[in-house]
């Protein structure tokens, strides 16, 4: 863990917390319940990048399980609302 | 275990056997379950023999509750077995009496009579017996519970519900203060066997120098006074007439009632002394003597007429008791078994016979019933105290005791009080006991009610029906007879609670004051008796003031009153107010608890070298989050934003490295986001117009207190100072070995919470599959009946 | 039933059961690297969920999922007392030594707690489905 | 030290797609073009992020690759289904689409549901 890739992971980081902020700035404002829908996507998929980087970060795998999880919810809560907004019920 | 093989316990049990088999018993029993109780009533009776032959005292203990030192233990002493013998003796002949009285259509309700009488009988011996304050107390409960059931046994007719309501209401309220009492005395002596705390001197004087002594006696002494219809409670035993005559025999003359005054037997050892014990004693028992004779010559009604003059003849124990003349307790209960048992049975016969109980309609029955009239002859006669009666030596023995007493002696004021009160109300019991007699039996027979004159005279009465009065009427006279010789004497003695003295119970006795005044008050009760028009115009006149009865249906109605409006003001439905009352419980509980402790905000000292600068990023977002939770317009933005907090606080799990609870956080957020999807058509529409300021603020306050104590909270928990070291799970016993040793993984938490803590988990698993159920039966039940009401909808509309 | 958009169907059919493989993979892992019970069996509920959002409720719904949670907790309640009953402290961990493999006790106790959470999910999804119709 | 420079190269890529995606979120008119962008972080963003601590991982810890690779597999898979369902929830529920688009070429294929009950809540 060479002191330049640490800080090239923090660089990381910290750019990813602007992605997440600009996430959040679209559910916060998004005039309707599908921006919302997709800016909660989007904020999934910047998790799970932030989850590897900070793998890295600490050095262990422990959290590598959560990347996959992650996916998962991610569809799921996207998909559910997507079907909700369509059809209005989602079974 | 068994101390000694004696019969005390197959005594006791044997009714409860009986009660078993009849209620459970099928059809087939129907008629015999009447005489399978008196097999009992009687096998108890003669049980008691061997106990009483032998001069030992005889025991029987078992170990119920050994932690608590509580044991089993049936102890046969003479005043034991004298309310034994009578619970018994009178029960046969009541069960004996009720083959032929209780008539049912429905031999199922027929049989619950019988187990409910049966397993009275069972509790009532379990009384005289018991030795332990606790037994005492269970078997206490037993018969207010049973004779709740007696008393209620039509409970189609609503006097009768009302009745046995009243009565459980009083005597359970009596048995709860009782209990107190007994734990306090128990408290204070160390062991709840009554033998022990009464033969040991120092017990008792401890007792009675420990301050909980008043409080103890006077929740005892509020027990006996319900039971024993003593003044203050002594409405429930007129109401509770509505019962069955059998029951009434039994229970309210013989011996549920003699429970009360059997009590201060039993305790005058432990109390007897005690400052508190003779004034209230003395007081209770000379008015409830004097109001329930008086009251009792104003009645019309034969049962309500008995109900008065057995509170009077308690009232007139308990007044002994108060003095401490228990030499010869056991003579005044014996003869007022007899005789008011007897009396009750008559006025069976005659209600069954005439089908009405009202003075005014009755008259002239004494051909039609000759036998019952001899036997209510000779009961009013022991009750009025005329010689040669075992009435006339109770009577005489009461006059003595009242005179002779010292204590009384130190009061003269009270004397006199007490003595005119004495001679008013024997003088009332004389003239009621006439009053009893002839307006039942002799003068013209006058048209019974409904006139039906040819079918009245066809139903001789069968023979079980007077047999039971005529013995217990024959058993006064016999007694009064025997006590010529020395017979009764020795029979009094040997059951007398505390004999000083060999009691002397004779027909003859010395001439003296006590002889004087019991032959003027029956003079004076004669007098009254010619003269009882004038008396009644005069009763009649004086009669105003409150009933009892009607004071106590108005303090229980407006308990119930006050109970409900609690619960509407408390209650009212609305979810802001259930959330903010939740809500506000935590702040407050830590106000108090930091008051108390001593912990206080001042106490957090927290660096924040150690936390990453991302901790600090993810929360501005999570702040940011939070706000837009609130400021959302819409439910599904509401509900998005929320997922999106939980997403950001699993994300600190990650910093603060937690893989197993962001696992958890992760997937719980989603499926509560799902379950949001399902229910959000449901959830109401968010309040198009903001709420009124006003509601704003509340909010907000209440909202601030919370997240505040939150964080004083956990910031007090994060000062090195104040939680447990930080290194729990790491040193050599720490968490991290133990799983790695015994749950055999690397896991702790997963180890934790599946095996070492296994018992923890298996509760909240449970209280999962509770939820689990519930959300199924409820919808489920809720749909169904949505259904129904469409159907029918439907169908009215189509029809 | 066939208005489910053919999307989400083709992708459910390959997603679902490797969620599943997932789930019993995590579920077995529990012991030593993060994971057990309860995480596992959220993952099948969630598995369940995206399964009917592609499939619809109507073969699920058959199926009596509350009795699988009471089934787990009975599975949990035995796993506790079986040791008790052979005299050991109560809910007692005896490691099984099946060849390589060593499993404790506490796994079925585990899979009880999956078990639970499964069947109360589930239950709860197709309550609230059906309370909508 | 080959590893590290790659797991940075990745990860850096990953980032910039990331962050391009944030901007596109907040910058594009309306919803469709929004959806555009965030098709872009599910998939290339996160699959590069995600082959960062692979590679960094790689040679000690074997297991880290196979999961990287079932995620980044099952990423592509779910990424795009998602956005697919969500542009066509807006789509049927007659969502505006900003002025200056000129073409509507699904106006044909896809039945626009009438009722509004439960469209843009």
């Amino acid at each position: 863990m060479s002191g330049w890739f640490a800080l090239v992971t923090d660089f990381c980081v910290f750019w990813l917390f602007v992605a997440a902020a600009l996430c959040l700035y679209r559910i916060v404002v998004g005039p309707k319940a599908a921006d919302r829908a997709v800016a909660f996507d989007t904020l999934s998929s910047v998790a799970i990048g932030m989850i590897c980087l900070l793998c890295i970060r600490f050095s262990s795998t422990l959290y590598f399980d959560a990347v996959w999880i992650l996916t998962l919810v991610g569809f799921l809560g996207s998909s559910a609302v997507a079907k909700y907004l369509a059809k209005g019920r989602v079974f | 275990m068994l101390e000694s093989s004696s019969l005390l316990l197959p005594c006791v049990a044997l009714p409860f056997l009986a009660a078993v088999v009849v209620g459970s018993g099928s059809g087939r029993i129907g008629r015999a379950s009447g005489w399978i109780v008196f097999a009992a009533a009687l096998a108890s009776f003669l049980s008691l023999v061997p106990a009483a032959a032998t001069h030992g005292i005889d025991r029987f203990s078992f170990p119920w509750l050994p932690a608590a030192g509580i044991s089993f233990a049936l102890r046969a002493d003479g005043f034991g077995l004298l309310l034994a013998f009578i619970v018994s003796g009178i029960g046969a002949l009541v069960a004996l009496y009720s083959t032929a009285y209780v008539a049912e259509a429905d031999p199922a309700k027929e049989r619950r009579y019988y187990a409910a009488l049966a397993s009275f009988m069972g509790a009532m011996l379990g009384i005289a017996l018991a030795d332990d304050l606790i037994l005492l107390f269970v078997f206490w409960e037993i018969t207010s519970i049973t004779s709740f059931l007696l008393i209620g046994y039509r409970y189609e007719d609503d006097d009768a519900k009302a009745g046995a309501l009243m009565a459980l209401q009083v005597t359970a309220l009596g048995g709860l203060a009782m209990s107190v009492g007994f734990l306090l005395v128990a408290q204070v002596t160390g062991t709840f066997s009554i033998s022990a705390i009464t033969s040991d001197p120092a017990l008792i004087a401890k007792l009675l120098a420990s301050p909980l002594c008043p409080a103890a006696l006077l929740l005892v002494l509020l027990g006996a006074f319900t039971k024993s219809a003593q003044f203050p409670f002594h409405f429930w035993l007129p109401r509770a007439m509505v019962a069955p005559t059998p029951v009434s025999a039994y229970l309210h003359a013989a011996t549920m009632v003699k429970a009360g005054v059997f009590l201060l037997g039993r305790t005058y050892p432990m109390f007897g002394e005690a400052p508190l014990w003779a004034p209230t004693l003395v007081v209770v028992g000379t008015t409830s003597m004097l109001l329930g004779a008086y009251q009792a010559f104003r009645e019309i009604d034969l049962k309500a007429i008995l109900a008065r003059t057995t509170a009077s003849a308690l009232g007139m124990i308990t007044l002994l008791y108060g003095l401490g003349a228990t030499t010869d307790d056991s003579l005044q209960i014996l003869n007022h078994a007899l005789y008011k048992g007897a009396l009750f049975l008559v006025a069976g016969i005659v209600e069954h016979h005439a089908h009405t109980r009202r003075l005014d309609q009755l008259g002239g029955l004494r051909h039609a019933l000759p036998i019952a009239f001899v036997a209510c002859a000779l009961g009013s006669l022991s009750m009025a105290g005329f010689p040669p009666l075992l009435g006339f030596v109770a009577k005489d023995n009461f006059y003595a005791a009242l005179l002779h007493s010292e204590w009384l002696a130190g009061t003269p004021l009270l004397r006199t009080v007490v003595l005119l009160a004495s001679l008013a109300s024997s003088a009332l019991l004389v003239a009621t006991a006439g009053k009893l007699t002839f307006g039942v039996f002799s003068g013209a027979e006058r048209a019974h009610a409904h006139g039906r004159r040819d079918e009245a005279h066809a139903d001789e009465p069968r023979v079980p029906l007077w047999t039971a009065p005529a013995i217990l009427a024959g058993g006064a006279l016999l007694l009064g007879l025997a006590s010529l010789g020395e017979l009764t004497s020795d029979l009094v003695t040997a059951t007398a609670s505390a004999p000083e003295h060999r009691a002397h119970a004779t027909l003859l006795p010395a001439l003296g004051w006590p002889l004087f005044a019991s032959l003027f008050a029956l003079v004076l009760g004669v007098a009254l008796y010619t003269r009882r028009d004038a008396v009644s115009a005069l009763q009649k006149r004086l009669a105003g003031g409150p009933a009892a009865s009607a004071m106590w249906e108005g303090a229980m109605a407006a308990l119930a009153r006050g109970g409900e409006a609690y619960s509407v003001r408390w209650q009212n439905g609305s979810l802001r107010w259930y959330l903010a009352a939740t809500v506000l419980t935590l702040p407050a509980l830590c106000v108090w608890a930091f008051s108390e402790t001593g912990l206080s905000w001042r106490q957090i000292s927290v660096t924040f070298a150690d936390t990453p600068w991302y901790g600090f990023l993810f929360c501005t977002l999570l702040a940011v989050a939070t706000i837009a939770t609130v400021r959302a317009r819409t439910r599904l933005a509401a509900a998005i934003s929320t997922t999106t907090i939980g997403f950001l606080v699993a994300m600190l799990f990650v910093v603060y490295r937690s893989p197993d609870i962001l696992l958890t956080q992760l997937l719980i957020e989603t499926v509560s986001s799902i379950f949001v999807l399902l229910v959000l058509v449901f959830l109401p529409a968010f309040p198009a117009r903001d709420m009124k300021p006003g509601t704003q603020l509340v909010n907000l306050g209440i909202a601030a207190a919370f997240g505040v104590t939150i964080t004083i909270l956990l910031l007090l928990t994060m000062t090195p100072g104040i939680r447990e070291p930080s290194n729990i799970a790491t040193r050599p016993g720490g968490l991290l070995s133990l799983a790695l040793e015994q749950g055999g993984g690397k896991n702790a938490v997963n180890v934790i919470i599946v095996d070492i803590r296994a018992a923890d988990t298996t509760g909240e698993i449970t209280v999962l599959v509770v939820v689990g159920l519930a959300v199924y039966g409820l919808l489920r039940t809720r749909r169904r009946a949505r259904q129904q009401r469409k159907g029918r909808g439907t169908r009215s509309e189509a029809a | 039933m066939t208005q489910h958009s053919p999307i989400i169907r083709v992708i459910a059919r390959y997603a679902v059961p490797l969620s599943i493989v997932v789930a019993i993979r995590i579920f077995f892992q529990g012991h030593d690297e993060p994971g057990g019970g309860f995480i596992a069996g959220t993952l099948l509920a969630a598995a369940g969920a995206m399964y009917m959002l592609a499939f619809g409720v109507r073969r699920v719904s058959r199926f009596p999922w509350w009795r699988v949670a009471v089934v787990g907790l009975l599975v949990s309640v035995t796993t506790g007392t079986v040791p008790f009953l052979l005299g050991k402290p109560f809910m007692d961990n005896v490691i099984l030594h099946l060849g390589t493999v060593h499993l404790p006790t506490a796994t079925f106790f585990d899979l009880g707690v999956m078990m639970i959470v499964l069947g109360t999910l589930m239950t709860i999804f197709l309550e609230l489905d059906l309370e909508r119709r | 030290m080959l590893l590290e420079l790659l797991a940075a190269l990745a990860m850096l890529a990953g980032t910039f797609f990331m962050v391009v995606t944030g901007i596109g979120l907040v910058r594009f008119p309306d919803v469709y073009t929004r959806i555009h962008a965030a098709g872009k972080a599910g998939t290339v963003g996160v699959g590069l992020l995600i082959v960062a601590p692979m590679v960094y991982f790689g040679p000690t810890e074997p297991f880290v690759a196979l999961r990287g690779f079932l995620a980044i597999v099952f990423q592509l898979l779910t990424t795009p289904g998602a956005t697919y369902l969500l542009a066509h929830a807006c789509y049927v529920t007659s969502y505006p689409a900003h002025a200056r688009t000129e073409v509507d070429e699904l106006q044909d294929w896809i039945p626009v549901y009438p009722d509004e009950e439960f469209g843009h809540e």
